[in-house]
């Protein structure tokens, strides 16, 4: 992994500036692409347009149509033939143009990308990276904004990483393309434009996938998070600290493998935590890290996990999704559930 | 004679009268034109200056923020208002996100046809009573609902039909496939209209299909295939209302493919100059479905001031009246978030619509 | 609901004697048949062969191939035509041949049918239910013995109904057909062959969707389990009376509405419970029970709510599914494992 | 000439070529059978005795449990036969689940290619060393497969081709759709092989399909369509050749029906009597594979007792071999579960594997 998201092959890369997650993914597909022959990237509008929300802007010009290719609108049919190219020893990486076009390609994700490599006792693993731009809160219309997360993370044989940092845009897209699994790689489209000074120079300081990060130190509790969430929870912790209460908060970045060491020896600190995520509570993500915490932590916890999540609606419209979002204000409403006094 | 004169496998339609011409069939301009009725052409001609005015309107709202977004139909105009004619009553037409200009031609209040797009709900209408199925964002997925709606109106004995709409990228989707093949297995009373513009957001026809053209996919399913000039709103509305009158007289369904081009580009948001020539975008301009039906109009000496600023007015009021309409701001209960994920709330939803209620008391009270 | 499980309008019926699972989803399908004319049952062989497991056996004959439909082979087709069906005012009865093979119509359930209703403000409701057998322990191949219900369960918009006695089984199927929303019927596959004295006569023992059954009482500790693992989890209640454990077995029946109030109920009882379910565990039903029992319990709680359920692999070829499902044994020693000492 | 002579929509394919035959093609017992060469035939007979008796073993295994279950191409062995034979040592086949005697006529050992309908696993060869899929049981999912992997070998400049093999059912899906479109866009050197046996388990064509054939489904695609008799393995394996070649010569995609029936059931668990009638059965033997070939061969007296015994011996040996391996149970370790879901095992996987472990130990002990 780490060797994956080294320089090796990189053309020159710019210095230490700011940039885009949007720029960084860019970047991490172009050194991929530069790095290794065998890794091609396909979908809808990749090419000439660059993707629609400009991720693969320019490899087709680079690279050539073969490496980055414009496919027929149909997703099933791009993954499925993904699943044949990397039987033949190619490395795709597909784009599904937004979270909901994904769904046509299920069959072939949960029946065959997740499966192929047990089903021929490894004599077919297949290195595919399905990168799916994911989450709301970009005013987009009905289909355009659903968390789909938990539909993957349940499914043996799925790698499931989520960035929410321009570096580890980056670094996880770079070990994602790597690896020899298949890796559902979500990208928080809100995020797209978050900026941070960054040089693709140190990918050496990316972790391999399957580690959280520890984005902030906190004593009195903890909340744990991924992708689109994070920059909230790091507010809500700024926030917090007026109201006396120092929190941490922990980033997954992978949600599997899931890094449950990190995430216990975290919780088990402060005996408080609070998972937020934007997809459905129910059945979502953070039921199963409530319900492996409470399994590892029991005795350490001073209040249940708590969850903060979108409501157990279908994605609203625009105009109502600041109501359906995880906000600052209702993280701290549920922190301060966290029984206090009963503690 | 062997057995494979069975019928197990044997062809039970030929297959010639299912194939396309192989131009695209054009009325405007050609001397079949003459049999058009006037009035006919007048209408078609009051709908496209109408439509056009409405795709320009509808833009320009996004430019002022009064829509999230707004994917036009600008130089598809034909094909949009003659699939809404080709409709009676009770019909029901089922559109691409692309044809709120359909809808709005089919009756359905501009206001309440935008609302998707607006962001303020997902559908603003009421299908049932509008017989417009929600504007389908997923693509191709609403033709299978075309198929099933004919095919129960079928079952019941009703004498309905239904019209759905898809663009050329779209019938590169299993659900075109799967529609398309359950409507001819089960003949249904269901048309497809392909609106080809020759681009997939940016990807070109080429690389969307190596097929003779689109049409030609009817024959594999065992219906036939239309080709037609999707410009000319005569012969689209020959074609469609001719198609309709066959799936409504237990003929089956037909595939129909209009040529056209958009030009517009996909949505506002897009930039077109990416993927294509501005001389392809001026050689379409002259292939104009206003201007077609303008000379022929013209040619017939029936385009006349009245007409012309009949329609040109009439165009502006609709503008006016959108415009000013899309002004107001909505007011929106966030409580329906809610209200209709089911018919009655889970415990869980009913506690959650607790939640965002004290919430926003709180947020009040502050 | 209660009215649908009424006899009302259905033909003269056995009397009470034993009967299948199998054979009371048949009658409940003839019954709704008999009862509503807007019933239609579609699929792929439900028709002259009556299914590949004799669950729609004999309707085409007895009520028309118009009412009971063979399909071409194609479940996105099959579910997208019943949306627009439903549309129209039927009530769709959708067969999908096994559980892995609904992944197909997985964009028709998730971008239509779970949202049709919402999407228009309540005026296009689809009452449509989707029979699914699912679940492992027939032997069966790669592909035939998926459970999905993590997938259906994360999707607003749907109710996810599961029946794990022959009663249920009927009751709970004229409920979900009666239902004006749609349900997703989960059928546990290795429980078609189930027996039990049954009259269809007494449809008013059924409870309406969303209501968990506390199959035995106990004061030791709760299992809580639905669909295939009820059976497993009665005898491994049974088994725990020798290590002296008095263990209570709740049969959720309904995922989706989930039955929070009875659940909590009795696990504030016993303070302790294990969920139970063949699916894999991570991210699947149980993550959600465990997280909601202990949001809501944690104060009653002697020890957290363990989960047994299937490893986190893809399903198991015949010959090794033993060792995936859940069994009396490691149910037992999952309760063991509940911290006698430390409670 | 107007815009519509722009090469955006304007069909790149001339229709006719296309088109399939209206009768199924065939060679044996007909004038043309003449110019077949005798070695061929000589071992295309021996291949389908083999295959008939291949059919029967496995067969049998399911009545002596050693088989969960198995899917019989009794009636089909031509298409199975041919299907193998138009393969180089570089070419890749993609089966479907019906599809073991093709992958055993490729050269897999008969008990590897019957592992997964055996549940030890769910694939018992090496594809990559055998260049053969693993048989795929979700219906034309390994299509794209297919045309992914012939795409690839293309753009690594490598001389191989796919041949895929799926029924006349699984032409319904959307995947199947996808696949061929996919083919042809990219002009992929790829064969689709649809074995049509009139039977989608118990849904006869009429209920999958209204197309003349499924030929006809190349036209919608650009690709050429040819429909043969299935039963007639001469023709399959002319025509089967020719379209491999085809692809190989950078021809692109090539969709073939053959025209068969299956005189066993769906599977050994199946009961046909419920969809099918006995005359139905009884007349497609008069049509059986091995039949038309022994025919042709005595027509030309070839059908020496040397050809027929030593064909039965081979056959019977590889029925006795196949007998007595699958008589052997297979020792599995339960750990392998864990061992191949990653490249790593991830450490919840780590855990449950130490979970099982433990249990089969104190199993053991006690
Ligand atoms: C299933 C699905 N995949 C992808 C998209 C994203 N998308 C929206 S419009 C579009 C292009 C559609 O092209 P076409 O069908 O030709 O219709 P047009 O926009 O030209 O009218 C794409 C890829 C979608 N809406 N649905
Ligand atoms: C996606 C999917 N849906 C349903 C099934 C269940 N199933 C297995 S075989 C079969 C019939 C296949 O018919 P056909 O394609 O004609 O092949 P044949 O069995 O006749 O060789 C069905 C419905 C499946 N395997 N995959
Ligand atoms: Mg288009
Ligand atoms: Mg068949």
């Amino acid at each position: 992994m780490t060797t994956a998201a080294t320089a090796a092959g990189r053309t020159a890369a710019p210095a230490r500036k700011p940039a885009t997650m949007a720029q960084a993914l860019n970047q991490a597909l172009r050194d991929s692409l530069a790095a290794d022959p065998a890794v091609h990237v396909l979908g809808e509008d990749v090419g000439a347009l660059g993707g629609v929300f400009r991720i693969t802007d320019g490899l087709t010009q680079e690279f050539g149509e073969d490496r980055c290719t414009d496919t027929p609108l149909a997703e099933a049919g791009i993954l499925g033939t993904a699943v044949g190219m990397a039987m033949y020893g190619l490395r795709p990486v597909v784009e599904m143009q937004f979270d909901a076009f994904a769904y046509p390609a299920f069959e072939q994700l949960v029946s065959h990308v997740a499966r192929m490599r047990n089903r021929t006792r490894g004599a077919l693993p297949l290195p595919i990276t399905v990168r799916i731009p994911y989450g709301g809160g970009i005013g987009g219309v009905e289909h355009h904004s659903d968390s789909s997360e938990a539909y993957y993370l349940h499914t043996p044989g799925l790698h499931v990483v989520t960035p929410a940092t321009v570096e580890d845009a980056y670094g996880l897209l770079r070990a994602s393309i790597a690896s020899d699994d298949p890796v559902i790689f979500l990208e928080p489209k809100r995020l797209y434009w978050s900026k941070a000074d960054w040089s693709p120079q140190e990918p050496s300081e990316v972790a391999p996938i399957g580690r959280a990060a520890v984005r902030r130190p906190g004593r009195t509790a903890t909340l744990i998070t991924y992708g689109p969430s994070l920059p909230v929870c790091l507010e809500a912790a700024e926030a917090a600290e007026e109201e006396g209460w120092d929190l941490g908060v922990v980033d997954l970045r992978s949600l599997v493998p899931f890094d449950e060491e990190t995430v216990a020896a975290v919780v088990r600190g402060t005996g408080r935590a609070v998972v937020v995520h934007e997809s459905s509570g129910f059945g979502g993500a953070g039921a199963e890290i409530a319900a492996r915490i409470t399994e590892r932590c029991f005795h350490h916890l001073e209040a249940p996990v708590l969850r903060v999540a979108g409501f157990d609606i279908p994605y609203p419209p625009p105009m109502l999704e600041r109501h359906h979002l995880p906000g600052v204000d209702r993280i701290l409403d549920t922190v301060g559930r966290l029984q206090w006094e009963e503690g | 004679m062997t057995v494979l004169d069975t019928p197990a496998w044997r062809p039970r339609t030929d297959a010639a009268p299912l194939l396309p011409d192989p131009e695209p069939y054009r009325l405007l301009g050609t001397p079949d034109a003459a049999r058009l009725d006037a009035a006919l052409l007048r209408s078609l001609y009051g709908q496209l200056v109408r439509g056009r005015r409405y795709n320009q309107q509808a833009t320009a709202l996004t430019k002022q923020g009064r829509l999230a977004v707004y994917p036009s139909s600008t130089g598809q105009e034909a094909g949009e208002i003659a699939a809404a004619l080709a409709l009676r009553p009770q019909d029901w037409l089922f559109p691409s996100y692309r044809d709120t200009l359909a809808v709005v031609a089919r009756g359905v209040d501009p206001v309440e046809a935008l609302t998707l797009l607006r962001g303020d709900w997902h559908t603003g209408y009421d299908p049932r009573a509008c017989r417009v199925a929600p504007l389908s964002t997923p693509l191709a997925t609403q033709l299978p609902h075309a198929v099933g709606l004919a095919h129960a109106a079928r079952l019941r004995g009703d004498d309905v039909a239904a019209l759905a709409m898809v663009g050329d990228g779209g019938t590169s989707e299993g659900d075109f496939h799967e529609a398309l093949n359950f409507a001819a297995v089960w003949q249904a009373p269901v048309v497809f209209l392909v609106q080809n513009n020759g681009f997939a957001i940016s990807v070109p026809l080429a690389k969307q299909t190596a097929a003779p053209t689109l049409a030609h996919k009817a024959v594999g399913y065992g219906m036939p295939g239309r080709l037609v000039d999707g410009n000319d709103a005569a012969a689209m509305h020959e074609v469609l209302t001719a198609a309709m009158d066959r799936a409504r007289s237990g003929g089956g369904p037909t595939l129909v493919e209009a040529v056209t081009y958009r030009i517009d580009a996909h949505t506002n948001a897009d930039d077109a100059t990416r993927y294509r020539e501005d001389d392809e975008v001026a050689a379409w301009r002259t292939h104009d479905p206003v201007t077609l039906m303008e000379c022929e109009l013209t040619a017939r000496g029936l385009l006349d001031d009245a007409l012309r600023t009949g329609a040109a007015d009439d165009a502006e009021a609709m503008a006016a009246d959108l415009r000013e309409r899309m002004h107001a701001t909505p007011v929106l209960d966030p409580m329906d978030l809610f209200a209709h994920v089911y018919a009655e709330p889970t415990p869980q939803l009913r506690e959650q619509r607790a939640q965002l209620q004290a919430e926003l008391e709180a947020e009040h009270r502050s």
